[in-house]
């Protein structure tokens, strides 16, 4: 097989990173290549710089044996490479069609005057190709999550008519917010894409990786460590690579019995909760309880997290913690009875990108960084670095921005946001592992469970069903704004996904 | 690690990168840099101008011009606008004529009281009714504006009483404008109260990513709140600083103030789209726009070029000003 | 604030002695813009005064920004004082009086126009040595019989003010009031202010005229730009000639629409003469060939004289040139009409 | 495999993505015609046909100019040189077409040159962002500081008066009623929204206003759209300084006092949001009614002249609260 595209010695810096550090990667035609790697292990870094927006300080990148200079996403795709990037990029108030074919409407556009039919053909043609329902004349802010990402994938498909070259379409991270039947369409498509084309995709989910790849490259701390055939390996093998150390298995599998063995004290009771899109909610959790939810879009159980923080208007209903009634009408008063709120998107929600890493992580408790009413810097720096320690955020310093962080990084950090303070009560997750590479998750759900034997009780919206089952003590089910269902979870007798499933239809 | 995640496990701490850099020290100066390099110009074409009396005379010029644009700076950061600040400060000294009578020491408190009032009935107005800060202050200037006219029966006020205001006027050490001393006691106290408490925090927050600030328990509309109620109240003190020098309160004394005190914080590199910026920087801008509006005509530039200057400098002392790596995209 | 002093500066205050070279006078006129035909012309005046005694004009402008025109005088004050004559339009009242003091402590000859606070005298101070303003009154009450006389003393009519706070507004409107309890068969519709704007006015007559119709038999305006943009409102409504327009300045578009006959009446003020004249007052005092102190109280603040401008008299003033000769020392006060009451 | 948690096909229950207009469009219209239902039951002559005639026609202006700050707004930018771009196009038109001051006489032409120099105006504003990136409020207040001095420079102390019979007549003849500047006013917001909806440059502003980033991440070069929207924007100022000197028959340097503001309240009232990515020319246009009803209204009731503009200033913030009623969210982010 011929190399579509070879990576040697590339080097990029960042104040007090070495994202890369002499990095070497082939791309072969008609393959799809894995990359994992930690959070932070520079996989996007890389992949950014394939497509130009990187400026390498040292290193060459070869197109076919070419050497090439990139010097933007438009360069890349002359030279047939598109991607799909971590963050969603998508212009929210433009329809999917014209994010598809954004920046190279071709017939769509005819001396700069829109020919919306064309365009809307051009679009259904790519949403065709992933087997996509989606209309192309929606706002893409009217699409949920899922579906922009899908539309993401339909856009970089363009890149097949832009260069005569196979091209190589790269995806970082491509499945950590799609579900799983899209998730079949999506590798249904990248082995299609084989056929023609190179791909190199990321995941943290490494069975996934090993599903959908030929060859896995693995990258630790902006080097190449090595690959492995996905035939012959096992996610091990990969995490293995990846932290350099034989990792602990310690996945989200529920391991040792944790809770205490006296009854649990109701901690959080939710009766008739309703807004617009879910009513009638009934809810108990109790201290040091983890109680996840599932549900398929449009459940309405994000929303439901979201009104028990005081962040989206109820219509009706009660809410008690710890006996007390809850003030629902503002974020602040969730917080001062002691609940925590780490939304599903990152960027817009869980952080002040420009702010610092301590920042970022002193925002709410007050208590962390103050004496009295005023802010101490050294106790907000014992408490950041002792929790940077803590949780293995990697950052060069806490006064770095959190938007120069990893994804995974960030996470934590955002997490970390509502255990300085010591007081935290009630924890509601949102995705909490979205875009965690393994040892991240693992840290994090440990963390879960150290907070749960503390007594803190945690609501969870899972990634995964297996994730949910794994953590939950309890899984209730919402389809259509309601609750239907509640399956017991206890360790030792958990159910499989596919009990879940029948009792999700 | 099994140790509880409450407990708090000892970790030594290092200075590190997370310390600005030259380059980044070097564009918190440009303000100053741009400043001098003004100052310095306008000394070229008038070496007249460049002397104690001068500079003195500018720094008591400045002052309401500086203490406006500091509190509007508090909203600029938590990424609003008030257009009010002027209209406002023209109806404070309508209030402070009328009221010097018979308020008499009390005036002055009870001006920056009220006109903070107005600010924080405003803020109010946005958070509460959701109204994009532009509008609710545009409504608002409109309203004082009337209100001045009302009250104030069309037509200046004389204060007869001048020493309620004659302190403005004095000089600290025989050459510092006490107004100016005051101007730059107020940056400093709000630049120090901000600074050491979670304040600054916030309103940076609120400013870059409202959302994100909300769902982190950040009291978004309560920061909102008071850095409108800071910025009518420094309106107010402004007015005051107008009345000691014109000894009579009128509808529309400082209307003229509100793009200058806007182009004041923005010149001082403070991003109009919040976030990112300082009152220091502001404290900088107003002077720099203080110079331009009074030293170009004074060192003899014609009136129509004096215009086309004007634009062109303060668009280059921006482009100097505005520290880039703060702001992600420029609008 | 023990270490607080008074001043920071130890000039001026001593009595205006007025010994001047001719040569070292500094001459300096600042009117609002210069983006308008009136106070352009002033300063033109003014720059001709200056050419006739050897010496160029400090020009400034403030557009009609108060804190503007305050920040310029004192930053001009803290520079080169000796000899400074100073011709200044205040934008407002309220903004003479800190001119004032700033002037008498740097020691500057000071003329202001227009604008000052009723009860702020010159024959109080040894610098301002004098302030010269039109009677609003008497030429509000002027056009507003000229408009009666127009209309057959009979119909309503609507008024255009001027800037609500500025007392040349107030006056002249005071002068209006005066006429229509005279000329009883005029009636006031509405009046509304324009803020001495040419377009304001545009619109707020075409209201007016909708609102009105053809009740309104007359538009007294409180300047001429009001009145100009008030007839192109009656040319766009089809009504030109049917209705009488008045306004104040005598700017040249109204005298040429008085002698076209599609504006009744207008009162001169004189730009030309009063940036000349702002200067040579002060010129003379500081050359010593005026004593500050011996000018006639009714010279330190005092109407000019002004005309009522109508179709019999327009061609006389069509063509406004400044008169050397008003300017010697010894004419400066010829214009002078009497006393500000 | 890992099974995501929403494993279940029921996408189908889900409502159908919005397409068109909703009801968050709805609210100033509504607000448009609840203000003119008060005011033609507080006053008859409000209600007359030719009241009407003439707030169409004293719209015309501030249509214009709202079209053209509409691009900018909906970029996520701001514009605040239309008073001194409007004054250099007024004057140099009346310099251009026959007036009292000069020979020329170029007409139709002259109007183009005008416009043109108008449209140089907005340009620079771009390039200064563009390319110094200097954020807009300063470099469109540039501007207008710019184009005051050129207008003050070109007015030289003498006003200049047209005596163009075509450029006089814009102002006075009609056609179906409305004089024939309400119908190029007409004739702009519908370009606009041609513009808007069917050209690149339109979209682009849009997307601008949406997600800049995103659009160079897409291979698209923002930069030649961003000062094109800024031009665009100039020209139509220059247009609203051309009409300001068909209606007064002179050229001011004030022409365009005021309409900075002015125009952003109507576009904002009209539902166009500051921090772009939504709005529209229809929407401004609505907004600009909104607000000549209201100046008209408040003069034909009578309210006091000292009280009318905070009479205004309320109503409008009343308004637009009335209007993001609908639309109201708890975590919704309003600067
Ligand atoms: N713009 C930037 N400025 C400074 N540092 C950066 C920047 N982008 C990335 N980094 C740093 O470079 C390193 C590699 O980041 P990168 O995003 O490539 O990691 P990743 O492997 O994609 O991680 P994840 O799995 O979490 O997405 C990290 O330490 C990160 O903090
Ligand atoms: N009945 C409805 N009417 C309007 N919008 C709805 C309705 N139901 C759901 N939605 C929209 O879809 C979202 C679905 O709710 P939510 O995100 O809480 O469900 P979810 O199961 O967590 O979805 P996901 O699987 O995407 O995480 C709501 O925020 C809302 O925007
Ligand atoms: O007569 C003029 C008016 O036109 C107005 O400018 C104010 O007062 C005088 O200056
Ligand atoms: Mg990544
Ligand atoms: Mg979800």
């Amino acid at each position: 097989m011929s190399i579509a595209l070879e990576v040697k010695g590339l080097v990029k810096h960042y104040p007090g990173v070495k994202a890369l550090d002499g990095v070497d990667l082939v791309v072969r035609q008609h393959e799809v290549l894995g990359l994992a790697g930690e959070n932070g292990a520079g996989k996007s870094t890389l992949l950014k710089a394939l497509v130009g927006l990187v400026k390498p300080d040292a290193g060459d990148i070869f197109v076919r044996g070419e050497r090439v200079r990139l010097r933007s996403v438009v360069d890349a795709a002359d030279h047939g490479i598109g991607m799909v990037f971590q963050e969603q990029s998508l212009v929210p108030n433009l329809t999917a069609a014209e994010n598809i074919v954004l920046g190279s409407e071709g017939p769509g556009v005819r001396r700069g005057v829109y020919r919306w039919e064309a365009m809307r053909r051009m679009a259904q043609e790519q949403l065709d190709k992933i087997g996509s329902d989606i209309d192309p004349l929606a706002r893409t802010d009217s699409l949920s999550f899922a579906e922009r990402q899908m539309v993401e994938i339909a856009k970089v498909l363009r890149i097949e008519q832009r260069s005569q070259h196979p091209p190589v379409i790269i995806l970082d991270e491509p499945t950590s917010v799609l579900e799983s039947k899209e998730i079949e369409t999506l590798f249904r498509q990248v082995r299609r894409l084989r056929e023609f084309a190179s791909v190199v995709f990321v995941s943290h989910r490494l069975d996934e990786v090993l599903d959908v790849c030929d060859r896995v490259a693995v990258l630790r701390g902006g080097q190449s460590v090595g690959e492995v055939d996905a035939s012959s390996a096992v996610p091990a093998d990969l995490h293995r690579m990846m932290i350099g150390s034989t990792g602990s298995e310690d996945h989200y599998h529920d391991t040792a019995a944790q809770r205490p063995d006296e009854p649990l004290r109701p901690m959080l009771e939710v009766r008739g909760l309703s807004g617009k899109t879910f009513s009638d909610v009934d809810l108990d959790v109790r201290a040091g309880e983890i109680v996840g939810i599932v549900g398929v879009h449009g459940s309405g159980r994000e929303d439901v997290c979201r009104a028990l923080f005081g962040a989206e208007p109820t219509t009706a209903g009660e809410v008690t913690l710890d006996g007390k009634k809850l003030d629902l009408s503002n974020t602040r008063a969730a917080c001062a009875a002691g609940i925590g709120y780490v939304p599903a998107e990152r960027k817009i929600e869980g952080m002040v990108g420009p702010m610092s890493v301590a920042e970022n992580m002193t925002l709410t408790k007050q208590k962390a960084r103050c004496s009295g009413p005023l802010v101490s810097p050294k106790k907000q720096a014992n408490v950041v670095d002792r929790w940077i320690e803590r949780l293995s955020i990697r950052t060069p310093h806490r006064g770095t921005a959190i938007q120069r962080l990893s994804g995974g990084n960030q996470q934590k950090v955002v997490l970390a946001r509502w255990l300085v303070g010591g007081d935290i009560r009630l924890l509601l997750l949102d995705h909490p592992t979205r875009g965690l590479d393994i040892g991240a998750r693992s840290e994090v759900y440990r963390l879960m469970r150290e907070l749960a034997k503390t007594g803190v009780a945690t609501v969870l919206l899972a990634d995964s069903l297996e994730e949910a089952i794994g953590m939950a003590d309890r899984i209730i089910v919402m389809s259509d704004g309601r609750v239907t269902t509640e399956v017991g979870c206890p360790s030792g007798d958990k159910p499989t996904p596919l009990d879940l499933v029948k009792e999700m239809v | 690690m099994t140790t509880p995640v409450i407990a708090t496990p000892d970790v030594a701490v290092g200075a590190g990168p997370g310390a600005p850099t030259v380059r980044q020290r070097l564009t918190s100066f440009m303000p100053v840099i741009a400043l001098v390099a003004l100052l310095a110009a306008l000394t070229i074409v008038d070496p007249d101008f460049l002397t104690q009396r001068s500079l003195t005379a500018a720094a008591r010029t400045s002052s309401p011009l500086i203490v406006l644009a500091a509190g509007a700076t508090l909203v600029v950061l938590c990424g609003g606008i008030d257009l009010s600040i002027a209209a406002l400060a023209s109806l404070s000294t309508v209030f402070f004529a009328l009221w010097l009578p018979d308020l008499g020491t009390l005036t002055t408190p009870a001006v920056i009281a009220v006109a903070g009032a107005f600010g924080a009935v405003q803020g109010i107005a946005h958070v509460v009714l959701r109204i994009p800060s532009f509008i609710v202050t545009l409504g608002g200037m409109s309203i004082f504006s009337a209100v001045a006219l009302v009250v104030s029966d069309a037509g200046p006020v004389r204060v007869a009483d001048r020493d309620a205001t004659s302190w403005l006027s004095m000089y600290v050490a025989g050459y510092v404008p006490v107004a100016f001393a005051v101007a730059i006691v107020v940056v400093a106290v709000i630049a120090l109260v901000l600074r050491a408490t979670p304040l600054q925090s916030w309103i940076t927050a609120t400013g870059y990513s409202e959302s994100a600030a909300r769902l982190a328990g950040t009291p978004v509309d309560l920061v909102k709140v008071g850095a409108f109620t800071v910025s009518g109240a420094c309106a107010g003190l402004a007015a005051i600083m107008l009345v000691s020098r014109n000894f009579s309160g009128s509808p529309t004394m400082a209307d003229n103030l509100l793009l200058p005190a806007v182009a004041a914080i923005v010149v001082g590199g403070t991003a109009i789209t919040g976030g990112h910026g300082s009152l220091w920087r502001s404290l900088a801008g107003a002077l720099v726009v203080t110079l331009l509006r009074v030293g170009l005509p004074i060192v003899g530039v014609p009136s129509a070029y004096e215009q086309i200057l004007y634009g062109a400098i303060i668009v280059a002392a921006v482009a100097l000003t505005l520290d880039r790596s703060k702001v992600l995209t420029i609008k | 604030f023990t270490a607080c002093s008074e001043s920071a500066t130890g000039s001026g205050g001593d009595d205006a002695a007025g010994g001047c070279d001719p040569s070292d006078v500094q001459l300096l006129g600042q009117v609002r813009n210069e983006s308008n035909p009136y106070e352009a012309a002033w300063l033109d005046g003014g720059d001709a005064f200056a050419e006739s005694v050897g010496l160029t004009q400090e020009r400034l402008t403030y557009d009609g920004d108060s804190t503007k025109q305050q920040d310029q005088i004192a930053q001009r004050l803290a520079g080169d004082t000796e000899c400074l004559v100073m011709n200044i339009l205040p934008n407002g009242d309220s903004d003479t009086p800190p001119i004032v003091e700033g002037a008498e402590e740097a020691g500057a000859y000071l003329v202001t126009q227009w604008n000052k606070p009723a009860d702020m005298n010159p024959a109080d101070y040894d610098y301002w040595v004098s302030h010269i303003t039109y009677n609003g009154v008497e030429s509000g009450k002027q056009i507003g019989d000229a408009l009666a006389e127009a209309i057959g003393g009979e119909g309503g009519i609507i008024a255009l003010q001027g800037v609500l706070d500025t007392a040349a507004a107030k006056d002249r409107f005071a002068g209006l009031e005066e006429s229509l309890a005279e000329n009883t068969g005029m009636t006031l519709l509405d009046d509304q202010t324009a803020n001495f704007s040419r377009a304001e006015a545009l619109e707020v007559t075409k209201t007016l005229l909708t609102k009105h119709g053809d009740d309104i038999k007359g538009i007294w305006a409180a300047n001429d730009d009001m009145a100009l943009g008030a007839l192109e409102a009656l040319q766009q409504a089809g009504r030109e000639g049917e209705v009488a327009v008045v306004g104040i300045d005598a700017v040249p578009d109204a005298l040429t629409a008085i002698q076209d006959g599609s504006m009744t009446a207008t009162v001169s003020s004189d730009g030309p003469w009063q940036g000349g004249v702002g200067l040579a007052i002060g010129y003379c005092a500081a050359i010593g060939e005026i004593d500050v102190d011996e000018i006639d109280e009714e010279h330190r603040a005092f109407y000019a004289e002004q005309f009522l401008i109508t179709e019999d008299n327009v061609a006389e003033f069509t063509t406004p040139e400044t008169d050397p000769a008003d300017f010697e020392c010894d004419n400066v006060f010829d214009r002078a009409v009497g006393p500000l009451s | 495999m890992t099974t995501p948690a929403e494993d279940v096909d029921v996408a189908s229950a889900r409502p159908r993505p919005r397409r068109g207009l909703s009801l968050r469009d709805a609210g100033p219209p509504i607000a448009l015609v609840v203000i003119f239902l008060v005011f033609a039951v507080l006053s008859s002559e409000f209600r007359t046909f030719d009241n009407v005639q003439n707030i169409m026609d004293a719209a015309a202006v501030l249509a214009v100019v709202t079209c053209g700050i509409t691009f900018v707004l909906m970029m996520g930018s701001i514009d605040l040189s239309a008073p001194g771009v409007m004054g250099a196009s007024a004057i140099a038109v009346a310099l251009l077409v026959a007036n009292n001051r000069n020979d020329n006489d170029l007409g139709l032409i002259g109007v183009l040159v005008a416009i043109l120099l108008a449209a140089g105006l907005g340009c620079l504003s771009g390039l200064a962002l563009v390319l110094l990136k200097v954020p807009s409020f300063m470099t469109t207040l540039g501007a207008s500081a710019i184009g005051l001095g050129i207008a003050t420079l070109l007015f030289n102390g003498v006003q200049p008066n047209i005596t163009d019979g075509m450029l006089e007549s814009w102002a006075v003849d009609r056609f179906l009623g409305f004089s024939y500047l309400t119908w190029i006013a007409v004739a702009c917001v519908l370009v606009g929204w041609l513009i808007q909806r069917y050209t690149r440059l339109g979209r682009y502003a849009f997307a601008i206003g949406g997600a800049e980033e995103v659009l160079s991440l897409s291979g698209v070069n923002v930069a030649p759209y961003k000062v094109a929207v800024f031009t665009l924007a100039g020209a139509f100022y220059g247009l609203g300084g051309v009409m300001v000197t068909s209606q007064l028959g002179a050229g001011l340097v004030q022409a365009g006092d005021g309409y900075d503001f002015s125009a952003i309240t109507a576009a904002v009232v009209g539902g166009t949001l500051l921090t772009g990515g939504r709005g529209g020319v229809l929407h401004s246009a609505v907004g600009v009614l909104v607000i000549m009803v209201l100046t008209n209204g408040l003069v034909q009731i009578g309210v006091s002249p000292y009280w009318q503009g905070g009479v205004q200033g309320l109503i409008v913030v009343a308004a637009v609260a009335a209007a993001v009623l609908p639309q109201r969210r708890r975590n919704q982010v309003v600067k």
